[in-house]
C-alpha cells in the first residue's frame, strides 16, 4: 500500500497529443506515426470509395458523372499519395509482423526500418513515375 | 568548456504554466549533465529542483528529457551533447515542480502486475533450484531500476492510460522465472484492455532505457506467451 | 490523502478481445497485402482512372472471382481499418463519455459501410442497364 | 500538521528498513517512511555480493566466516554479534532466495558463489568462494526483492517523506518521529510504539565517495542530537577501487573474478603488502597500499592514481559477470575494460560506526548496553558492531538482512507487549523550528560552498591517513564551518519540493557526523583497521581494544568507551 496525495489544484502535465512535439522522435516513432497516418488515411479513402462504388447500382450515367471528380488533377495527386500510403503501410505492416513473430528480429529494428523505407521507395518511385506520366498524357 | 542549459521551470506556487530559463555554466566535457545541474543549483539558482541520488545510473532518480530524449542526467556526458542543452521533465506525468514529476501513477502501474514472486508451495529447506539457462531467460528484465524513462517515452502512454512498458518489463521478470507460479493471473492482467496489446512496437522505450534492457523484446515475449498459451 | 489499492485490475478484463484484435490486424494485414496492394496496382497504376468507368466495373464484375476478391477486400480493409481507428479513438478521445460515443459512431459506420458495400458488390447487375458504349476520357 | 499512528515506524527503505518491514508486515500496523522512493535507496548501488557460508561451490563453514569478519575488523568486532551474523547469514540468504532473489546459479542449479576480499578458507589459508551474487547488481536485486516482498505483504509506504526529528520522552522512551512530506512541505507526526532507524550511511562527508548524494547520515545525526551516543565513528572505510576523481565504485568483484592492481610501473604491487591474499586483502590494507605506492612516486604518471587491470580476463567473464562495471567504465571513462587499464583511486565508502545497538537491533545508550525502549537501528547507520575497525566486502549486505530481520522480529514482539506512550505536547516544534530557521535565515553563506569545504577538509585530514595535527586542524575547520552554517541563506522559499531546504538540513547532519568522526579519531591514538594514525602506526590492544562512544552533551562532545566482546578468537596480529 502506498500513500498518495490529493492532486495539486494548480499543476502542469504534458499529456495528450501535444506531447508528440516534446520528444525528438527515434526511427521507431516515425515509422509508427507514418503507419498510423497512412492507415487512417487509407481508411478515409476507403469509406469514400464505398460510397462511390455503391453508385454503380444507379447505372452508368450517375456513376460516370462522378468520374469527373476522380479525373480532377488534385484528385489524381491524391491518388498517388494513396498508392504510396498503401505501399508504405503494407511494407511496414510486414516489418511489425516480423518483429512480432520472429524472436530475433527485435535486434534488427533499425535495419528493418531502413529496409521498409528501401522497399517502399523501390516500389513507389516507378509507380509514381507511371502515374505522373499518365496524368501528363491525359493532359 | 561553456554550456548553456535551457531548463523548463515550473513552481505551482507562483507559476500558471511552465516556462524556460537559461543558465550558462563552466564544465568539463567529461562531466555528467547532473554535475551541470548541480552546479546551477548549488551556485547560481538554488530554486532549481530535480531528483537525484546515486549519480551513476543505478537508482533511477534523475530521469528527464535531455535534448528531447529521456535520459538519466547522471548517465549522459556533456561532450555527447554539445554546447546547448535543453532539459525538460518527463512527458506524460503531472509536474510537481521544475523537473520533478509525480511518479505515483507509474508505481501504480508497476503494482498492477503483481511484481513479486508468487509461489505458495512450501519452500525446500535450502534454495529452490534453477538452472543457469532458466536464470538467463529473465536476466535482462531484472536490471530494471524503475526510472520511468521507457514508459514516459512511449507515445501510447502519452495519450492513453495503458500499463506502459516498465510494468510489463517487471511482469516479464516474474513470468519467465521458473520459480513463479502465478503465470495465469499475471497473463490475465496483461491481457486486459489496456494491457500488453496496446504496445504498437514503437521502440522508444528500448531506445530510452538507460539500463540497456531490450524492453520491446520483453513485451513481445509476453505477447507471444499470451498468444500461444492463453488463447 | 488517499490510500491507493495495492494491485487490482485496472479495467474489466475484456475477455481477450484485445488479443483477437491484435491478431486480427496481422491475419487481415497478411491477406490485405495481396488484396489491397493488388487492388491499387491494378486499379490505379496498371489501369488509370482514365480507363476506368462504369463499363470497366461491369466487365470486371462479370467474373465471380473479382466479386469475391473485391468483397473480401472490402470486408477485410474495412474491419482492419476501423479496428485501427478504434485504437486511435482510445488514444485521442479521453473523456469517458466522448469515448463511448466515438466507439458507437465507429461501429455504426462499420455496419453501415459493410452493408452498402456488400449491396453494391452482391446485387450489382449490369444487365439491368442498357449497355452504353463509353469512350475513354 | 498531520498525525499518524502506527505500531511500528521504519525510517529508511534500504535493505535494512525493508527487511524489517517485511518481518513486521502482517504482525502489526507498520509504516515505512523514506526520503527517497524505496527503490532509489543506496542499497541498490551495492554490486559485488553478499556473503554466506553456504558451501555451494567449495567447503565452507560459518565459523570461518565469523573468523574472517573478526580478523578483517582488526579484532574490534563484537564476537557475539559476528557469530550471529555468520550463522544467520545462511538462513537469510535462503529466505531471500525463496522471496525471489535472482541469484546467479551453479550448473546444478544452486546459488553460485565467488571470491571476495578477506574471505578465507580454514582461518586464513587462502581465498574462499563465499559471496553469493547476481552479476554485479547484488544490492539492486536485494533492494528490488525486499521492496517487492514488502508490496506483497501490503506494507504502508510514505515515499518522499524526510525524517526531521526523533521523539523521545524525558525518561528515555521512543514515541515516534517527525517528518516532512517533501512534495507539499507539510509536517507529519508519526506516533509509534517502536521506531527503526535504517537511514544508511554518510559518505557525503568526504569529497571522493562511492555514496549517493542522499547518503547524508540523517538518522545518525538526529540520534546524536537527541543525546544518543555514536559508536566507533573514527572507523570509515575507503574502498580501493573508485573511478579516478569521480569515486564511482568498481566492485571488489573485479578482483574477486581475477582483476589485479598495478602501479605506474606496471607492477602487481600487492605482492609487497599481502603475500597470501594479494589483491584480495581487506580494503583498509589495499587502500593504504595504493597511497603508499603513490607516495613513493609509483602512481601513474606521478599522479594520485593506479591501475585496475582486467585485460587478462576472458571478455566473456567481464561482459557477463561484471556488466554494470563495464558499462560504468565505458560511460564515464570512455574506456573498454576488456582492452584498457582502468584508473582508480580509493573512495570513501562505508561507515563502520554509527548508532550503537545490541544483536536485536535495540539502540543502546551507554557502555552497559542499556537499551532505549522502542528505539531500534539497523543497516549502515547502526553499529552492532560486526565490522569492527574495517568491514569486509559483502558483509554489509549480510548485516542489513541479518540484523534488519532480527530488529524486525524483536519489534514485532515489542509492539505486542507494549502500549503507546503519550506524545509530548507539541511534538513537532523542533522540526518546525529547524525548517523555519533555515527558510528565514538571511545570511550570506551558500550551503554548497560550506559543504564543499567540509568534504575537502575531511578528505585531507580524516581520510586514509590521519595525524594528530591534521585532526586538530580539521576540528578547527569544522568549528569555523559550524559558525558559517548559522549564516546560510537559501534562494528557495517555497514549500513544494524544496530540495534546497533539504540540502541545507542535510548539511547540518553532515556537520554533526564530521564532528563526531574528528573527535573520535583524534582521541584514538593507535592504528587499527581503517583508522590509520601516522603518528601512532601500531595497533595498541593494551589501551585501545575498546569501542569509542561519543555523545553530545551540554558541555560539548564527550567521549567514553566500552569493551569489545571477545568469545572465540583472541586478538592476533593481522597479516594476510
Ligand atoms: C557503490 C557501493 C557498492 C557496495 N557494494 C557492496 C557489496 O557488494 N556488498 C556489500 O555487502 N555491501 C556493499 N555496499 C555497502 C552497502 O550497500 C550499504 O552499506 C548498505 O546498502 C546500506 O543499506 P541501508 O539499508 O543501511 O541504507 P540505504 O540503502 O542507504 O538506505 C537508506 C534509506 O534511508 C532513507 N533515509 C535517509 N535519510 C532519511 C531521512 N532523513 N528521512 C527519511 N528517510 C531517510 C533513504 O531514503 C533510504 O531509503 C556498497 C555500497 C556502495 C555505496
Ligand atoms: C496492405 C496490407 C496491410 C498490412 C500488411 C497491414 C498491416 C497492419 C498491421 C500489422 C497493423 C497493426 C499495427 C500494430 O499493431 O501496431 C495495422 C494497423 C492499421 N492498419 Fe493496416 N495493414 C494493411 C492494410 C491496411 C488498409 C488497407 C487500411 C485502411 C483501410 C489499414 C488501416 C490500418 C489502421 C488504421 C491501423 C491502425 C494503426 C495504429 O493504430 O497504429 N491497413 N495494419
Ligand atoms: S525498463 Fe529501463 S527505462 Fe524502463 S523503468 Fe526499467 S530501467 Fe527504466
Ligand atoms: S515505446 Fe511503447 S508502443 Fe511498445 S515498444 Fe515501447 S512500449
Ligand atoms: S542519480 Fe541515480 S540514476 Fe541518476
Amino acid at each position: 500500500m502506498t500513500v498518495t496525495r490529493a492532486q495539486e489544484s494548480r499543476s502542469a502535465t504534458t499529456r495528450g497529443i501535444s506531447a508528440y512535439r516534446g520528444y525528438r522522435p527515434p526511427p521507431g516513432m516515425i515509422s509508427w506515426a507514418f503507419h498510423r497516418i497512412t492507415g487512417l488515411g487509407v481508411l478515409l479513402f476507403l469509406l469514400l470509395h464505398i460510397v462511390d462504388i455503391f453508385l454503380v447500382n444507379y447505372g452508368p450515367e450517375v456513376f460516370n458523372e462522378l468520374l469527373f471528380l476522380y479525373r480532377h488533377p488534385v484528385f489524381r495527386i491524391g491518388e498517388i499519395i494513396l498508392v504510396g500510403a498503401v505501399y508504405y503501410h503494407a511494407a511496414n505492416g510486414v516489418r511489425i509482423m516480423l518483429i512480432d513473430f520472429w524472436p530475433a528480429a527485435y535486434r534488427y529494428e533499425r535495419q528493418l526500418f531502413y529496409g521498409v523505407m528501401a522497399v517502399f521507395l523501390l516500389a513507389f518511385i516507378p509507380t509514381a513515375f507511371l502515374m505522373i506520366r499518365a496524368i501528363i498524357q491525359a493532359g | 568548456m561553456q554550456v548553456t542549459l535551457r531548463i523548463q521551470r515550473f513552481n505551482p506556487e507562483t507559476d500558471t504554466k511552465p516556462y524556460y530559463r537559461e543558465y550558462t555554466v563552466e564544465v568539463e566535457p567529461t562531466d555528467r549533465v547532473l554535475d551541470a545541474l548541480n552546479y546551477v543549483k548549488w551556485y547560481q539558482d538554488g530554486s532549481l529542483t530535480f531528483r537525484r541520488s546515486c549519480a551513476h545510473g543505478v537508482c533511477g532518480s534523475d530521469a528527464m528529457r535531455i535534448n528531447g530524449r529521456n535520459r538519466l542526467a547522471c548517465k549522459v556526458l556533456i561532450k555527447d551533447l554539445g554546447p546547448k542543452i535543453t532539459i525538460e521533465p518527463l512527458l506524460g506525468f503531472r509536474i510537481i515542480r521544475d523537473l520533478v514529476v509525480d511518479m505515483e501513477p507509474f508505481f501504480a502501474q508497476y503494482r498492477t502486475v503483481m511484481p513479486y514472486l508468487i509461489n505458495e508451495e512450501p519452500p525446500p529447506v535450502r534454495e529452490r533450484l534453477q538452472s543457469p539457462e532458466e536464470r538467463a531467460l529473465y536476466d535482462d528484465t531484472t536490471k530494471c531500476i524503475l526510472c520511468a524513462c521507457c514508459t514516459s517515452a512511449c507515445p501510447i502512454f502519452w495519450t492513453n492510460e495503458w500499463l506502459g512498458p516498465a510494468a510489463i518489463v517487471n511482469a516479464h521478470r516474474f513470468l519467465f522465472d521458473s520459480r513463479d507460479r502465478a503465470t495465469e493471473e499475471r497473463l490475465a492482467i496483461l491481457n486486459q484492455r489496456f494491457g500488453v496489446w496496446r504496445c504498437r512496437t514503437i521502440f522508444n522505450c528500448t531506445e530510452a532505457c538507460p539500463r540497456g534492457i531490450q524492453v520491446t523484446n520483453a513485451i513481445e515475449q509476453v505477447k507471444r506467451r499470451i498468444l500461444f498459451e492463453q488463447s | 490523502m488517499t490510500i491507493a489499492r495495492p494491485h487490482l485490475g485496472r479495467e474489466r478484463p475484456s475477455g481477450g478481445f484485445e488479443l483477437y484484435s491484435w491478431y486480427y490486424f496481422r491475419i487481415s494485414g497478411l491477406l490485405l497485402i495481396l488484396l489491397a496492394v493488388g487492388h491499387v496496382v491494378i486499379m490505379h497504376v496498371v489501369n488509370t482512372v482514365d480507363e476506368i468507368d462504369w463499363q470497366f466495373v461491369a466487365d470486371r464484375w462479370n467474373s465471380p472471382f473479382w466479386r469475391v476478391y473485391d468483397w473480401l477486400l472490402l470486408f477485410l480493409a474495412l474491419t482492419h481499418g476501423l479496428n485501427g481507428a478504434r485504437l486511435a479513438i482510445d488514444d485521442y478521445v479521453r473523456p469517458h463519455g466522448w469515448r463511448v460515443f466515438a466507439h458507437s459512431v465507429l461501429w455504426t459506420l462499420a455496419l453501415l459501410f459493410l452493408v452498402i458495400g456488400s449491396i453494391a458488390i452482391v446485387t450489382f447487375d449490369p444487365s439491368k442497364f442498357e449497355v452504353v458504349a463509353q469512350a475513354g476520357g | 500538521m498531520v498525525f499518524h499512528r502506527f505500531d511500528a515506524v521504519i525510517v529508511g527503505a534500504g535493505g535494512a528498513g525493508l527487511m524489517a518491514a517485511a518481518q513486521l508486515a502482517g504482525k502489526c500496523n507498520v509504516a515505512v517512511v523514506s526520503k527517497l522512493y524505496p527503490v532509489r535507496s543506496h542499497t541498490g548501488a551495492a554490486q559485488g555480493g553478499i556473503a554466506a557460508a553456504l558451501g555451494n561451490v567449495e567447503e565452507d563453514h560459518w565459523i570461518w566466516h565469523m573468523f574472517d569478519t573478526v580478523k578483517g575488523g582488526d579484532y574490534l568486532v563484537d564476537q557475539d554479534a559476528a557469530e550471529v551474523l555468520a550463522r544467520e547469514a545462511i538462513d537469510a540468504i535462503i529466505e531471500l532466495e525463496h522471496w525471489g532473489f535472482p541469484f546467479n546459479r551453479t550448473p546444478d542449479g544452486r546459488i553460485d558463489q565467488r571470491r571476495f576480499g578477506g574471505h578465507t578458507r580454514n582461518f586464513g589459508e587462502g581465498p574462499v568462494r563465499r559471496a553469493c551474487y547476481a552479476a554485479d547488481r547484488t544490492g539492486h536485486m536485494i533492494l528490488q526483492t525486499l521492496y517487492q516482498t514488502a508490496l506483497k505483504r501490503q506494507v504502508t509506504f510514505f515515499d518522499e517523506f524526510m525524517m526531521l526529528d526523533l521523539l523521545l520522552t524525558d525518561d528515555g522512551v521512543c514515541t515516534g518521529i517527525v517528518a516532512m512530506d517533501i512534495e507539499t512541505g507539510d509536517i507529519h507526526v508519526f506516533h509509534a510504539k517502536a521506531v527503526l532507524l535504517a537511514t544508511g550511511g554518510f559518505g557525503r562527508v568526504f569529497k571522493v565517495t562511492s555514496n549517493a548524494l542522499a547518503a547524508t547520515g540523517d538518522g545518525v545525526a538526529i540520534a546524536f542530537r537527541r543525546g544518543i551516543p555514536l559508536e566507533d565513528m573514527e572507523f570509515y572505510q575507503f574502498h580501493p577501487t573508485g573511478i579516478y576523481k569521480m569515486g564511482i565504485l568498481l566492485s571488489e568483484a573485479c578482483r574477486g573474478e581475477g582483476g589485479i592492481l598495478r602501479n605506474g610501473l606496471g607492477e602487481r604491487f600487492m605482492e609487497r603488502y599481502a603475500p597470501t591474499l594479494l589483491d584480495l586483502a581487506p580494503r583498509d590494507m589495499v587502500s593504504r597500499a595504493i597511497y603508499q605506492e603513490i607516495r613513493a612516486g609509483r602512481g601513474v604518471d606521478g599522479k594520485d592514481y593506479v591501475w585496475l587491470d582486467l585485460t587478462h580476463l576472458p571478455a566473456e567473464v567481464i561482459e557477463t559477470k561484471l556488466p554494470d562495471i563495464t558499462d560504468f567504465v565505458r560511460t564515464y571513462l570512455g574506456l573498454d575494460p576488456v582492452k584498457d587499464l582502468i584508473p582508480i583511486q580509493p573512495t570513501a565508502h562505508y561507515a563502520m560506526g554509527g548508532i550503537p545497538t545490541d544483536v536485536d537491533g535495540r539502540v543502546t545508550i551507554d557502555a552497559q548496553n542499556t537499551p532505549i525502549p522502542g528505539l531500534y537501528a539497523a543497516g549502515e547507520c547502526a553499529c552492532v558492531s560486526v565490522h569492527g575497525a574495517n568491514r569486509l566486502g559483502t558483509n554489509s549486505l549480510v548485516d542489513l538482512v541479518v540484523f534488519g530481520r532480527r530488529a524486525g522480529r524483536h519489534m514485532a514482539r515489542f509492539v505486542q507487549e507494549n502500549d503507546f506512550h503519550p506524545l509530548p505536547k507539541d511534538p513537532a516544534y523542533r522540526a518546525r523550528a529547524e525548517i523555519e530557521w533555515i527558510r528565514e535565515n538571511d545570511g550570506t553563506e551558500r550551503v554548497a560552498q560550506i559543504r564543499a569545504e567540509l568534504q575537502e577538509a575531511m578528505m585531507t585530514d580524516a581520510g586514509v591517513f590521519r595525524t594528530g595535527d591534521g585532526l586538530k586542524r580539521l576540528q578547527q575547520k569544522l568549528g569555523e564551518l559550524r559558525n558559517r552554517y548559522t549564516q546560510i541563506r537559501i534562494d528557495d522559499k517555497s514549500r513544494t519540493f524544496n530540495m534546497e531546504l533539504m540540502e541545507a538540513i542535510e548539511l547540518g547532519f553532515l556537520l554533526d557526523c564530521a564532528e563526531a568522526i574528528a573527535a573520535s579519531a583524534l582521541a584514538r591514538e593507535e592504528s587499527r583497521g581503517a583508522h590509520y594514525r601516522e603518528d601512532f602506526p601500531a595497533r595498541d590492544d593494551a589501551n585501545w581494544l575498546k569501542h569509542t562512544l561519543i555523545a553530545r552533551t551540554s558541555g560539548g562532545l564527550q567521549l567514553f568507551y566500552k569493551p569489545v566482546v571477545i568469545t572465540r578468537f583472541e586478538p592476533k596480529e593481522r597479516v594476510y
